[in-house]
């Protein structure tokens, strides 16, 4: 990486832990192997932040995800702003009770005595042959949940902005990252920069259709509507960043013009986030609409582990691109 | 019932007469919530906590306002002897808007910051890993402050007791974890669902000081309790009380409890640990018949005016179920 | 109850076991508070098993989630078919990963070598003051997880026939019973008859609108399409019964015809069940539409404590009644 | 290793060898796996079990094909002991059609019911709950058999274990609780994560017989299985055993292990548990050198052999992505 204004995922999110932890005092990092004996995280996301700054603030876990949330939840109760690391996404399904119970909704059921300011961090994502149990896309459960935010950059200053503003967030914050995407490069962030939860980001300005997309999946899509830019079609580009809130503004105004949307997500399509994004555009422009919301989600089943299947499971570019030539050939 | 005279762990008179005040109006409380109930002006899932007034009562002495606990939905006991005021207490019975959390928790989520009660929880367990938290918390900022999370013997079957006690003895917080161990998790009597000879052993899998006491007892809830704060607050660390005692009713009001053995349950009643405390303090001169007869008169007194404050008290508004999900300051786009 | 015709909710889910128990020896039934000693279950649906089928396959157990769903997905390894009762749908949090990433996931993991004939009994429902920890309707999750099934019956002859399909069926199902509606008298099923999973059942045709309802909101819009009905208005109701897989053939038959439908439940709006259901028929229907889909939720929020907004919370026949007219209105 | 004398309890010589064979087989099933990945002919995460070949083998010799197991991502040793066929094994490692689950599972998820291999998990912990179902179905059944659960050190620090070891005991289930205790978790030390001296310790909280074994150490080994697996066959419930060993890797290959004292581990591998056992075989004349060196060839060939099959059969094809996820005869209404 030759390019010093380009940074990985991976680097971003440390960057932003570090910052935020230099600025703010009430800023602790948990989870399973985050202190630097232990490495600073399974992949380094972590990496120096128990060196510098020291064993209070920063602490590795036993394997025991509930008493990691609830520790994040009562400390951040007494004042602190913790962020908890869930190693992977599915293994928030040992600690749904703290974070869907407990965190979500501690601000409503003490009628606003108490709050949870707490970033969960979770890596997730298929592509490195680990299978049915380690590569879930859960984000739905969470944005179906009052009380807790969900965010899912896709490049290195949103994951950088996201995280600052998560962190300074008066509630939880379920916080996505993509393991696939951690090491591939992007534009630096401004140093301070915060990007705020529930705003979209418009990537490419199109008029024939519009694709809205999150975590990797924009990538795909990036790709995609290259492709058929090429081919003559203006597709606009979202990248939803917030899962929830999601940026209803961004998303409508964009689809009020182009009359045409596709939603895609790695996660399964029925019930999945494609659904409620499509709900809600039908709902609201029910009459603009050239043709019905298309969703693009991963296969039916769980991840599975043999490379042909895996790589067939979540959409990829070409399935973008011919389901934006489906739409545009709609009506 | 007689008090030990190692110095240091026995409560002195003042002491004992605040732990009776504290067993006093939590069985008064009691009667009154069961009375207003079956009465029908008053509609609640209410969890009574009679027979188990010596153990948070006797403890509670030992801490501050600024000391944390973390209870459960049978927690009104430990509520009342953390010092969470009667008035506000009985409106979020009500579920009225003057209520602690203006009626949007209801009995089983009871907060009230002020008094240290963080967190009141429905979910068998969910107590401790929270109450790590506020300890972890202390820990950093060096504050002194102990927390303590209350829970049942059910209770110490779940997985989340586990993973609490383990961090909590690996991390050395400053907590105290109170097992309330009543014999029975709604109809399952202990040893139908417990493994554990005494539940104080599964302290030994933690390697943190345990102890099995009696929790009808004030002196020896006191002792242990007193070793434990003590050893949190100098920052040896937490300790696992397995507190000894009788749930005097059925699990929630309007449960039958045909399943809890008569016997058992009579002998129970017939050592109710309150009048037997009453009447140890009597004899041994710490109080006079009058002195506590005022206290409970108070007691009654500050009962009608609480419940009165609650029954006229406003509901909230449906405006409410907008409030409080998010921080109204958040910045963030448009709400989903 | 005089009508000997009538049974409620919870006897027909207890004679439902009571009759899979007794033709079939393979079946099983444990949880919280199951067995007799301690009084069949917290509400009783479980009473008489245990006496009548032996402690050996009628087993209380210790407040132990992960425990209890580890033990039936076990046994039905070892070819029984356990009925598993999770006493309140928020208690799925603590067992989310034996439902979730072992139950629902080792039919595919094992390439079809092993299969999970388990149920999940699970009970929930405002109305009791129980607030914020004991009465989520979370049903999308389970919906939003390829390999387990999810049904929610409405009357005490689809209970029957529901739970003894749901035991015979090869694949973990996911129970779902609504504490308020227990104690209501219905038409009492015939004895050994099956509903199929996946099939809906239309209540009353109509039309037009198709108004799609499940569990408790199956009464509020009954009461709402006789309102209607008296008005002038011919509302079809469609009975979902079964959440996932739900049945897309009766409910997209409807609507070609009615061309509007409104889809309610108690559980939050935003990425809930109405989500798929709004999405799926845009999808399909685009152009027979005549208005949009229309979704009725829960408000986004805990459950509260208190009468008033306890009430509020979820959709009653007069919101449903007001949604119907409002889709009227529209176009 | 010094067999012990105490009748019954010391494996016979065929035992011996036997329990040798599968040790031999687990390491060359290794050093063959690192390898064909390293030399990027197959590409999967990969957990050693070298230093671990003891545990599985001096306890599967006293399993049949229809005793239970469940084991873990690191579990291939355990598989490979309880007798899953190479070839299917290799097949499902390199994601072929003609693996044990068709490619479907991989490495973290293999299934073979005919060798008993019921469960693979991904997920720490969570192989014990599911061990107590297929134990309580043997005791429905009256069947005899047993149940297996391995998992490591930092598995005892989750609640899945802790529901799951009282569960057992509660109900006398005929279930083996075998912890392997290779002092790591990923990255982090037995006495950064574990609060218990030793985890063996644990038992005492579910009333259960607990030892810590020296799990390199096939005698030791032999005997405390035998111990349990006897206790569970007869009825007499389960059992928690600590096997004490190493792991001499990452924690998955590709792990540079930095964090591992160095001294700790290089003494680790200078007692190899594997040529160890060898060696005395051969020194108390229960195996000759010949006798081992062909029974290594034949292990080399059959792996040779294995990594054929699986490197030259078909993938699946995608439309197993829709099967399996239901059964095909499943009625129900059309698929969501
Ligand atoms: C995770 C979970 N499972 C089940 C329940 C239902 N439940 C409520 S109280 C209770 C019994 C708890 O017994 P114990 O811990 O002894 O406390 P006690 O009620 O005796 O004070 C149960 C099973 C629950 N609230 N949470
Ligand atoms: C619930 C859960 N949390 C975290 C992980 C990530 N993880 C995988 S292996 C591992 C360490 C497990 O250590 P141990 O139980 O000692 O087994 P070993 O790998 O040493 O055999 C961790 C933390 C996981 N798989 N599941
Ligand atoms: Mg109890
Ligand atoms: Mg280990």
């Amino acid at each position: 990486m030759s390019d010093t204004s380009q940074i990985t995922i991976l680097q971003a999110i440390n960057k932003a832990l570090t910052d935020a932890m230099a600025e703010d005092d009430s800023v602790l990092v948990l989870g399973e192997e985050v202190a630097d004996p232990e490495e600073g995280g399974i992949v380094g996301v972590t990496k120096g932040l128990s060196t510098r700054f020291g064993p209070h603030r920063v602490r590795s876990t036993p394997i025991s995800e509930q008493a990691i949330i609830g520790a994040a939840i009562g400390a951040s109760l007494a004042g602190f702003k913790p962020v908890a690391e869930i190693m992977l996404m599915n293994f928030t399904t040992v600690a749904m009770d703290m974070i869907v119970n407990h965190a979500a909704k501690l601000r409503f059921m003490s009628g606003g005595q108490t709050h949870v300011p707490i970033v969960i961090r979770t890596m997730t994502g298929a592509g490195f042959g680990t299978g049915g149990q380690h590569c879930d896309y859960l984000e739905a459960w969470f944005a179906h949940t009052a009380g807790i935010k969900v965010v899912a950059p896709s490049n290195a200053a949103d994951a950088y902005g996201l995280m600052r503003s998560a962190i300074e967030d008066p509630d939880p914050v379920l916080f996505i990252e993509n393991l696939p995407t951690y090491w591939t490069p992007s534009a630096a962030p401004q140093p301070g920069a915060r990007v705020p939860l529930g705003k979209a980001s418009v990537l490419s300005p199109g008029q024939d259709v519009t694709v809205i997309a999150y975590a990797r999946m924009v990538q795909e899509a990036q790709a995609a509507v290259a492709v058929l830019k090429a081919g003559g079609i203006s597709a606009e580009l979202i990248d939803l960043r917030s899962v929830a809130p999601w940026d209803r503004r961004t998303v409508l105004e964009s689809v009020a013009r182009t009359g045409r949307a596709l939603v895609v997500h790695e996660a399964v399509t029925p019930f999945g986030v494609g659904a409620e994004i499509s709900a809600v555009i039908h709902e609201e422009l029910f009459s603009r609409l050239k043709a019905p919301v298309k969703r693009l989600g991963g296969a039916f089943c769980p991840v599975p582990f043999s490379k042909p299947l895996e790589t067939a499971f979540a959409p990829r570019a070409t399935d973008i691109e011919a389901a934006v030539r489906s739409l545009l050939a709609t009506a | 019932m007689t008090a030990p005279t190692i110095t240091g762990v026995t409560p002195d008179a003042a002491t004992q007469r605040d732990i009776y005040r504290r067993m006093a109006l939590i069985k008064a409380n009691d009667e009154r919530a069961r009375k207003v109930i079956r009465a029908g002006k008053l509609v609640l899932p209410y969890y009574s906590p009679r027979g188990q007034e010596v153990i948070p009562s006797a403890l509670s002495v030992l801490l501050t306002n600024d000391d944390y606990i973390c209870t459960i939905y049978r927690g009104i006991h430990d509520m009342l002897a953390k010092g969470v005021p009667l008035k506000d207490l009985w409106a979020e019975l009500a579920g009225r808007v003057t209520g602690t959390c203006k009626g949007k928790g209801g009995p089983m989520h009871i907060t009230h910051p002020k008094s240290g009660v963080m967190v009141t929880t429905g979910i068998v367990g969910s107590s401790m890993p929270i109450a790590n938290g506020l300890a972890w918390a202390s820990q950093i900022k060096g504050d002194g402050r102990v927390t303590v999370a209350y829970f049942g013997d059910g209770a110490s079957n779940i997985g989340a007791f586990h993973e609490s006690l383990n961090l909590a003895a690996v991390w050395k917080l400053p907590v105290v974890f109170v097992c309330q161990n009543n014999e029975w998790g709604e109809h399952t009597a202990y040893e139908k669902a417990t493994s554990a000879r005494q539940i104080a052993d599964r302290a030994v899998g933690y390697a943190m000081p345990g102890a099995r006491v009696d929790g009808n007892d004030p002196f020896a809830m006191y002792a242990a309790a007193k070793d434990a704060v003590d050893r949190a607050r100098a920052g040896g660390g937490p300790t696992l009380i397995e507190a000894m005692t009788y749930r005097f009713h059925g699990h929630v009001l309007g449960d039958a409890d045909a399943y809890m053995d008569k016997a058992r349950k009579e002998a129970a009643v017939a050592a109710d640990p309150v009048p037997r405390f009453r009447a140890h303090l009597i004899a041994e001169g710490i109080a006079t018949e009058a002195e506590l007869a005022e206290v409970e008169a108070a007691i009654e007194a500050e009962l009608d005016e609480a419940v009165a404050h609650a029954l006229a008290s406003d509901y909230p508004t449906v405006e409410e179920l907008a409030r409080d999900v998010f921080a109204p300051e958040a910045v963030v786009g448009e709400a989903a």
